[in-house]
């Protein structure tokens, strides 16, 4: 148990070169296989590793066994713990999916899926501000590499440019590190939430532009205006498994300003608290709409969950400048949620595609699928959680939002855009339905042999990812306790820093 | 010395932004590139300037800051990376695409565009 | 296979070994020996035939007479190029060459480059000719006499062809 | 220090120096490609030759150790300033840079290109 | 269990019943379906009398309670009322569902939804909190929209559906937002303690907002004006769905909503004028436009919404008798509509057709149906003996008693009348324009009468009507007074329910009424030219326009920023970074700190110059992209030697080589690229790029500026402290890098290693145009392999290994390691490529480069984990000092081991990178030059 | 007497990459430019070993070896680039 709270980052990571080697290197179905039961038994970490933070408290990994805030060490607080379950059992439910056939449309899928679930555990799971950056590069480059999984001009295209934004962003969150180090002369985040409150001078304004910077990266990556142009055609173009798996990726974003910028930069930061907040709140109401208004414009299911991921992003976003605990609860909730959904969505799109011939999943008439009952029935979940309707996860989390807005003027802003923005997806999302299921044109019957038949794991993929949502809103009770919890930890920074600082001196070669 | 060396950081800074708004990859690749190396110096100068003290022991009387040295290091092989893969990919981009525009097709200008109507005439 | 492919190149890494760490210690000694060993057996397959060296003490010889012309060589230049440039009669000779290996006529090529006002530009593809350019070219046979003599006939007699 | 060895450390240096500069002179200012090949290949590499001897000598004297790796560096660019050399020649030719007017044996040029024999029949 | 929770627990679980029973006949799949509701509707019963009596029942399961919501379920007066309605009526609606459907429909599916429908409208009624009230609201919603669309390969279904679920979807989220205020407001959503606290809540501040937000939730399910328009087109359902959602139900939870916060919101001016205008014009409004429907639905649809507009008119009036009055025509219009649509069904089903205008002379065909239609009709209309007289009266009655509107309340009774007019005229017209008036007109089928026991629920509906018309309170009186009690949280006025109350103002107007209908009716071909004088818009056309157009715009909006230019992205990226920058650095006073700096020197000032020019030509020249490789290549050289300068050895190796890489990499790219870059940016776009990156790199600059004139205190003290005794090597550099911070090194080998591999899936399959001839049109040299290169690079090879071995060694205590000892050992390799051809390497040098990726990472976390054997944490390292005879003193650590796994990465990485790339292009592979 | 010819030599080497990055620059031939490049190699060499006398350390010696070592590749690589445009064939 004691290394529990590094196994997430491992496992992918020994998995992935294992799948390098002989004898998994040449063999699929092997590589399947490794993969899937490791894929699994990171489920259970995520799992393990959320009730051990729940009943022994936060533990912090000191990696090298050098004390922080010197060494590197990795956080496992109910905040990241959550998102590390999420993410394995998001990807689980991909790598279910993939094993259909996507594993063969091209090389190194499983090798370079592993490496990009370690990359996103890592960055959920570090407490070192240049190691996050480390992360953010991993998960990057995994993606990169999974973008253009399959092939085709549309995703060669839409590599370019996520890959050049991402490169330029890169570069800014370097320019935000080499800033904040040359302020505060040191790494480790909880020290530098320590050192912010020490600050005063000039190098505050220095310090400022340092955490404003980190905050245009994490915007970009989190899909926040104006920085979300490139999400759409990026995650609709993306395989299925890789698209379902990308929906974890802007809650990356999202964690790291509410880790960064919520905390670091938060109630004790003297001058610099809550800096982030100003530039947050127009910024992120502007994506919701901007969200809201690419849903109705979505020619096709996958750039409709697409711009879902941006329209949660910017609910997420608002939940950060909210910057308080019920809020932070909230885009917990609304953040677990939203992505097992929206994965599951992508794999549902890819299905839905795959059954309507060369309509694929764009909104016109076709043929009628082969298996519309499955599919409307998964559609409709998916549907009424995204939306926002009860019965499933996403009401909840809408109410938990619009509850841990406060103040009157805050009220003001956030509750009609959130309302309408639901709206919005409502009326897409059953012009969607309405026409993929119900539009379908009867006289190609013969065509039908066309599709290939759904595979046991496809199934079991978008069956485990949907089936979460009315699972979330069943145990919306505890579930709102942990987050509660985990948001309740951050807020405290004498839980949350100064616990993290007076780690045992124990070093020295042996 | 602090005031060119930051002077060179800035400039690096502007070339390598304005390269990487050009329309095409190679342009873009160059830009990242140069920008990677001003990204480079500002990490590394995080740490203060010092001259004549390598961080290593027992070779110098002071020692400058090794911290950022090793970041800028982690820095410069993940750029390494990043930028391989960015050329690749440009390639990949023109042979997929048929030519080198980062949008994967060639915009029209008001002037190509007109060229072209009074081709057609 | 032979325990050691490459006697010259293991014994040149033996000593660029201890050169690199400015070291004659037990331990630098061994681990020299343990590179002058290995790296060739890895390299071994990297490489075309090559002929051996026949005359070491020769080789020694041309190394130094090399290293005194190309210091010559280099005050003729500097002068040259401090020179009045309209005073330069630049010209291409053809070298008829009878070295036949490789690495002889690689050897010559590079000699003619380090030393007086010459560079090697090309050789041709039937190997019978090296073309030089020379920065100052009075008399064309004379250079050509001059290499043959100086530097191809020395090289042919170390390698033996 | 003896002043000997000081005397011999800085004549190194300045011949190391001087030559590096007439290298660059030469490549600045020579006339056509071919002629400013001869100034990096020589004077350069006598230059950095200079340098560094005069580097070995001092570093082996202020550090009591035997300190030749310098060596190194100068082998390695006594093997390879040649071919770099040959290699740009060759690009310059292939690339029909012109020589100076005055040059003499141009005719050799288009052979040299081909990489044919100097003996050779002019195939027209 | 309790018997309570029991109720909608029996019907949740009924929705899976008709489920499992699709297979068996339609028949006994209706059974089974109504078995369950029908146990629910006893347990209502059950519960009844006590409720009768002045009880209320609750109970409650916590479920969110952070959100302060459970599932919390009541049963008073009005749920009461509701759940028989819901129940009863909805029995009734399987049973008539059972014949009405074909059997090509999945009956199974309507029961499903039909019940699932049940479920949700139960929850509503019987909801005692707040946002679980509003869960279930949203239910109806969505199955709803499931049963309207249930012919869903038909476009009228599709768009009616989705017109009811945006409109009323609409309403929910308004009915939230209010919600959660009210319940903020009062500090509980528990519904008790909010009809509990209406004077506190208005009082609030908050109230007109909560009133009108929650009034908006009711108006749009219950169809009132202005968002009465989804209801007749969602007509496009089967009419067993109308027959139970736009009679007794669906339709009624707006009624129903505004009943129950009856206390808490009723009672001030914004109430009444809010509630009775909007139900005074969706009354008049109705009426009149179901005089013109020629559909029977339509017409069926529309004075639904005339009649649910009474009912608001009545609950906005403020006074507790018309909120009684309300109630009882709530039961009576759920009866004899639901009545009335089920014979609409039979019609439609048995003849074919509901278009009035074939229809004709029914009476003929189907007498008994004709007389229960008949009947049901004149209760619509208000005719005695009937219930909806009674109700009519009472809604009389108590217009005349409502003063709200000062001197023009008169008005009210008038436009109650009108109302009253037009109700009977258009009954009148259902009445004699189907059942009689001539022959029928191509009817698709000769009509009949229907199954036997599809009459039924009409029968029971009809006798029910007639029952309530003639002893009112005897059958109504208990349960009337129970809702009007729970409605009104106590204090119910006193009324008497009688057929005959004297001759009085609402008898007359009643008169007045039935007259001005039959005028109304006879006279109806001129109203007809009348109105055909205006446009006929067809809402659900407009509808689906104003969404079309909706769309439009969003698509416009998209197209319009997301416009798959880079170039813009990245500009807003760039502004986006400079407005975040540059606005704190205004503030900033002074841009030198106090450190002291470093003087200057000529070697710097020539590095700065020289670094200047290159990057200037690197961008002025970007078009020759040959040349800007060289002066890229002079950038980087002048950053080594900064690197150098700067104290920073190991900076230096690593920026070496890694550019050497990256020149040789563009290079290869460059081949299968364009040579130049054409001139495509207009002067403004140059000026504009310009401006963004003189802004940056000032903020850049400034900014590293600041930060080296600054003093500061880092945490590296540590690193140089602690590097010999416990990372066990001199260059602190390389100790961070395998040690300290070994973790980012961890990292940074898997980033480049998963580069190498997304580099090899881009250059699977890579279609390539190979040029023939360079830039200039000349064919390549044939010189494929100097010689003089190919010698001496042979040559070189083994000195550049031991080279590499040395950097390798020595990482630890001096300048090097394992990452520089990768590159040059890569480069190397490179070399041999460069000089002698794939072709040739091929033969001679098998290496599995992915292997030793994965052996690299493998060995590099192999060498992290040991640590684990000793209780230690992942990358805890280890070294110690030995000694042998002869060899002397030496040192072994882990980080030795972790920094060959590095090395491995990095030769594995570059090589499947250079020497795949290089293979694209070898003989074998010469087709695709051909192809392209 | 040494630092002044240390200084001397700076200043030679300075003025010898100037002319070096003034013949990159004009060119007049790609051929020109890559021996522009390969000299500044070199003087960067002379300029690190400088640099060590200066500050008595050989702590840049491996720079210097590497540049000596990846300057021949890069000048090799970039002509064979122009003689064949494939430099890995
Ligand atoms: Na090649
Ligand atoms: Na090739």
């Amino acid at each position: 148990m004691q290394h529990l709270s590094i196994l997430p980052i491992l496992l992918p990571l020994i998995t992935g070169a294992l799948l390098l080697l002989p004898p998994l290197s040449k063999n699929i179905k092997r590589q399947r296989i490794a993969t899937l039961l490791s894929m699994f038994a990171q489920v259970v970490v995520g799992f393990a590793l959320v009730t051990h933070v729940q009943t022994e408290g936060v533990t912090q990994y000191i990696l090298g066994d050098w004390r922080p805030p010197f060494g590197i060490v990795l956080v496992a607080d109910s905040m990241s713990t959550v998102m590390v379950a999420v993410t394995n059992f998001l990807a689980f439910g991909a790598l279910c999916y993939a094993t259909g056939s996507y594993d063969r449309a091209g090389g190194y899928f499983y090798p370079l899926f592993m490496f990009q679930v370690m990359g996103i555990n890592g960055a959920f799971l570090t407490g070192d501000a240049f190691n996050l950056f480390v992360f953010f590069e991993i998960l990057l480059i995994a993606s990169y590499a999974l973008l253009v999984h399959g092939g085709g001009k549309q995703k060669t295209q839409a590599t370019v440019h996520y890959v050049i934004l991402n490169l330029a962003g890169s570069s800014v969150f370097l320019f935000g590190l080499g800033i904040l180090y040359g302020t505060l002369g040191t790494l480790n985040i909880a020290d530098m939430a320590q050192k912010v409150s020490e600050l005063d001078g000039s190098v505050v304004i220095l310090t400022k532009i340092g955490a404003l910077m980190l905050l245009v990266v994490f915007g970009m990556k989190s899909a926040m205006l104006p920085l979300h142009f490139w999400l759409p055609k990026t995650y609709s173009s993306a395989s299925a498994p890789v698209a379902a798996i990308f929906a974890v990726m802007t809650k990356v974003g999202i964690y790291s300003i509410l880790r960064i910028h919520g905390v670091v930069f938060g109630d004790e930061a003297g001058e610099l608290a809550h800096i982030a907040q100003s530039w947050l709140w127009p910024l992120a109401l502007m994506t919701i709409v901007v969200g809201t208004i690419g849903v109705l414009a979505s020619p096709s299911l996958k750039l409709v969950t697409a711009n879902l991921v941006v329209l949660s992003a910017g609910t997420l976003l608002v939940c950060a400048a909210l910057q308080n605990e019920a809020a932070t609860s909230a885009a917990l909730y609304y953040m677990i949620h939203s992505t097992l959904v929206a994965g599951g969505m992508f794999l549902l799109a890819d299905l839905i595609g795959r059954q309507r011939g060369k309509a694929e999943d764009r909104f016109v008439m076709a043929k009628a699928m082969d298996n519309p009952v499955f599919l409307a029935i998964f559609f409709s979940i998916a549907a009424v959680a995204v939306i926002g309707m009860p019965p499933f996860s996403g009401f909840i989390g809408k109410i938990m939002i619009l509850q841990s807005v406060q103040s009157a003027t805050e009220q003001m802003w956030v509750w009609p855009i959130v309302l309408l923005s639901s709206l919005g997806s409502l009326i897409a999302l059953s012009r969607a339905g309405t026409t993929l299921f119900w539009r379908y044109s009867t006289t190609n019957k013969q065509s039908n042999e066309d599709s290939q038949p759904i595979h046991l794991g496809e199934w079991l993929g978008i069956v485990l990812l949907l089936s979460a949502s009315p699972i979330l809103a069943l145990f919306a009770g505890p579930l709102t306790e942990l987050t509660n919890e985990a948001a309740a930890y951050l807020f405290n920074p004498s839980l949350s820093v100064d616990a993290l600082l007076t780690a045992p001196l124990s070093k020295g070669g042996f | 010395m602090e005031g060119i060396y930051a002077f060179c950081v800035g400039l690096m800074t502007a070339c390598g932004i304005f390269l990487t708004l050009r329309g095409r990859t190679f342009s873009v690749v160059v830009g990242l590139t140069l920008l990677s190396y001003a990204v480079n110096l500002f990490l590394f100068a995080s740490g203060r300037l010092k001259l004549d003290a390598a961080a290593v022991l027992g070779m110098s009387e002071e020692y400058g800051d090794p911290l950022p040295q090793a970041l800028v290091l982690t820095a410069i092989v993940i750029g390494f990376a990043m930028t391989a893969f960015a050329v690749i990919l440009a390639m990949r981009a023109r042979a997929d695409l048929g030519n080198d525009h980062v949008d994967g097709r060639i915009p029209q200008t008001k002037e190509s565009a007109r060229q072209k109507a009074g081709g057609q005439r | 296979m032979s325990f050691l492919p490459m006697p010259f190149h293991s014994l040149l890494l033996f000593v660029v070994w201890l050169l690199l760490n400015s070291s004659i210690s037990p331990g630098h000694i061994l681990l020299a020996a343990f590179f002058a060993i290995s790296i060739p057996l890895l390299v071994n397959s990297m490489r075309n035939e090559q002929p051996k060296i026949k005359k070491p003490w020769l080789a020694i010889r041309y190394f130094f007479m090399v290293l005194k012309d190309i210091l010559v060589a280099n005050i003729q230049v500097a002068v040259l190029v401090l020179g009045p440039i309209k005073n330069l009669k630049p010209g291409f000779v053809a070298i008829p060459l009878d070295v036949t290996s490789d690495v002889g006529i690689t050897l010559l090529a590079s000699t003619v480059s380090l030393t007086p006002g010459t560079v090697s530009v090309e050789i041709s593809e039937d190997k019978q000719w090296l073309y030089v350019h020379a920065l100052h070219l009075d008399n064309e046979q004379d250079l050509i006499d001059e290499i043959k003599q100086r530097y191809e006939r020395p090289i042919k007699e170390i390698l033996g062809c | 220090m003896s002043f000997y060895t000081e005397l011999l450390i800085t004549v190194l240096l300045v011949i190391g120096g001087v030559f590096l500069l007439v290298g660059s002179i030469g490549l600045a200012r020579l006339p056509d490609i071919f002629t400013r090949l001869h100034g990096p290949t020589k004077a350069t590499t006598l230059g950095i030759t200079g340098i560094l001897l005069s580097s070995l000598i001092y570093q082996t004297i202020t550090q009591s150790r035997f300190s030749v790796s310098e060596l190194l560096i100068t082998l390695f660019l006594l093997i390879t300033a040649p071919v770099a050399a040959n290699m740009i020649a060759k690009t310059a030719l292939h690339r029909d840079n012109p020589a100076i007017p005055r040059t003499t044996g141009q005719s050799l040029m288009s052979k040299i290109r081909t990489r044919q024999p100097a003996d050779a029949q002019e195939e027209d | 269990m309790n018997t309570l929770l029991c109720i909608p627990l029996l019907v949740l679980l009924g929705t899976l019943v008709p489920l499992c029973s699709t297979r068996y006949s339609r028949t006994a799949c209706a059974f089974l379906t109504a078995a369950l509701p029908a146990v629910a509707l006893f347990l209502v019963l059950q519960l009844a009398p006590a409720i009768l009596d002045g009880q209320r029942f609750q109970t409650a399961i916590e479920w969110v309670p952070s959100l302060g919501l459970s599932l919390a379920f009541r049963l008073d007066g009005l749920s009461l009322l509701f759940s028989l309605l819901i129940l009863g009526i909805g029995l009734l609606v399987i049973l008539y569902a059972r014949y009405y459907l074909s059997s090509n429909d999945n009956i199974g599916k309507f029961f499903c939804y039909l019940i699932l429908f049940m479920f949700a409208m139960l929850g509503v009624v019987m909801s005692d909190n707040l946002i679980q009230m509003w869960v279930f609201w949203e239910l109806t919603s969505i199955s709803s929209f499931l049963l309207i669309s249930f012919w869903g390969h038909k476009s009228d279904a599709r768009k009616g559906a989705r017109m009811a679920l945006t409109i009323t979807g609409t309403g929910g989220l308004f009915l939230l937002a209010g919600l959660l205020m009210l319940g903020n407001v009062v500090g509980s959503f528990e519904l008790q303690t909010v009809l509990d606290s209406g004077d506190m809540i208005r009082a609030s501040s908050a109230y007109p907002i909560i009133t009108v937000l929650i009034l908006i939730g009711a108006f749009t399910k219950s169809a009132q004006f202005p968002f009465h328009f989804w209801l007749p087109n969602a007509m496009a359902a089967p009419t067993p769905v109308s027959a139970y959602l736009h009679s007794a139900t669906m339709v009624k939870a707006g009624i129903f909503l505004m009943a129950r916060f009856y206390p808490s919101l009723a009672g001030t001016d914004l109430w009444f004028l809010m509630v009775s205008m909007t139900g005074l014009a969706t009354f008049l409004l109705g009426g009149y436009l179901a005089l013109f429907q020629h559909d029977l639905k339509g017409l069926l649809a529309n004075s639904t919404i005339s009649h649910l507009g009474l009912i608001t008119l009545l609950l906005g009036m403020g006074s507790d008798l018309a909120l009684v009055a309300a109630i009882f025509h709530i039961i009576n219009h759920a009866t004899f509509k639901a009545s009335l649509f089920m014979a609409a069904g039979i019609i439609d089903h048995e003849s074919g057709s509901r278009d009035m205008r074939q229809l004709n002379g029914l009476w003929k065909y189907m007498p008994y149906t004709a007389t229960l239609a008949m009947v049901a009709s004149m209760a619509m209309a208000g005719v005695p003996l009937l219930n909806g007289f009674l109700s009519k009266e009472m809604f009389f009655n108590e217009t005349l008693h409502q003063n709200s509107l000062g001197s023009i309340s008169w008005m009210v009774p008038v436009l109650a009348t009108l109302g009253g007019v037009l109700s009977v005229a258009y009954s009148l017209r259902f009445i004699h324009d189907v059942f009689f008036n001539g022959e029928p007109i191509n009817l698709p089928k000769t009509p009949h009468e229907p199954p036997r026991y599809m009459r039924v629920p009409v029968e029971v509906l009809v006798a029910l009507c007639l029952a309530v018309g003639i002893f009112p309170s005897f059958i109504v009186g208990d349960l009337l007074y129970s809702a009007s009690n729970a409605a009104l949280n106590g204090d119910v006025p006193s009324y008497s329910l009688a057929i005959w109350h004297g001759f009085n103002i609402p008898l007359l107007m009643s008169a007045i009424a039935l007259v001005g209908g039959l005028v109304v009716y006879y006279n109806r071909q001129h109203l007809f030219k009348f109105q055909a004088q205006f446009p006929t818009n067809d809402p659900k056309i407009l509808f689906e326009r104003a969404i079309q157009q909706l769309v439009n715009k969003a698509t416009w909006f998209i197209g319009f920023t997301e416009n798959g230019s880079l170039q813009r992205y990245m500009y807003f990226l760039m502004m986006l970074t400079i407005v975040v920058s540059a606005y704190p650095l205004l503030d900033l006073d002074a841009t030198a700190g106090h450190r002291p700096e470093i003087p200057l020197d000529a070697l710097s000032i020539t590095g700065a110059v020289l670094l200047s020019l290159a990057s200037l030509a690197t961008v002025i020249w970007h078009r020759r992209r040959m040349v800007a490789l060289l002066t890229l290549s002079v950038v980087g050289l002048i950053v080594t030697l900064a690197f150098a300068r700067f104290s920073a050895p190991d900076l230096a190796l690593t920026q070496l080589s890694v550019e050497v890489v990256t020149i040789i990499l563009l290079m290869l790219a460059l081949f299968f690229l364009p040579q130049k870059t054409p001139k495509e940016s207009s002067p403004r776009r140059v000026v504009r790029d310009l401006g963004i990156s003189a802004m940056i790199g000032g903020i850049v600059g400034t900014v590293i500026f600041a930060l080296m004139t600054r003093p500061l205190d880092t945490i590296s003290d540590f690193f140089t402290e602690n590097s010999k005794t416990g990372g066990g090597g001199t260059n602190v550099v390389n100790v961070i890098l395998v040690d300290f911070r070994g973790f980012d090194t961890l990292g940074e080998i898997t980033v480049l290693g998963i580069a190498a591999l997304g580099i090899f899936k881009l250059i699977a399959r890579m279609r390539l145009y190979m040029p023939s001839s360079n830039e200039q049109g000349r064919p390549w040299s044939s010189d494929r392999h100097p010689l003089m290169l190919s010698v001496v690079s042979q040559s070189l090879l083994p000195l550049a290994l031991l080279v590499s071995a040395y950097i390798f060694l020595r990482g630890h205590n001096m300048p090097g390691g394992g990452f520089i000892a990768g590159l040059i050992t890569s480069v190397a390799i490179i070399q041999q490529y460069v000089a002698h051809g794939v072709d040739w390497i091929k033969d001679r040098l098998k290496l599995d480069y992915q292997i030793m990726i994965g052996s690299g990472i493998g060995i590099a976390t192999l060498t992290g984990l040991g640590s684990w054997l000793f209780g230690r944490p992942f990358l805890t390292s280890w070294f110690d000092y030995f000694y042998l005879p002869v060899i002397g003193k030496f040192e072994l650590a882990s980080a030795m081991l972790f920094d060959l796994g590095v090395f491995l990465t990095v030769v594995g990485a570059t090589m499947l990178i250079l020497a795949n790339l290089g293979q694209l292009t070898t003989s074998e592979r010469a087709v695709y030059e051909e192809e392209a | 007497m040494l630092s002044w010819a240390l200084f001397f030599v700076t200043i030679c080497i300075c003025i010898a990459l100037f002319l070096n990055l003034w013949r990159l620059l004009v060119g007049p031939h790609i051929s020109d430019r890559i021996m522009a490049l390969d000299t500044m190699y070199i003087n960067a060499i002379a300029l690190l070993m400088l640099y060590g006398i200066y500050m008595q350390t050989s702590l840049y010696f491996e720079a210097a070896l590497l540049i000596a070592m990846l300057g021949f590749v890069s000048t090799s690589a970039l002509c064979k680039y122009l003689l064949r445009g494939d430099i890995i064939e």
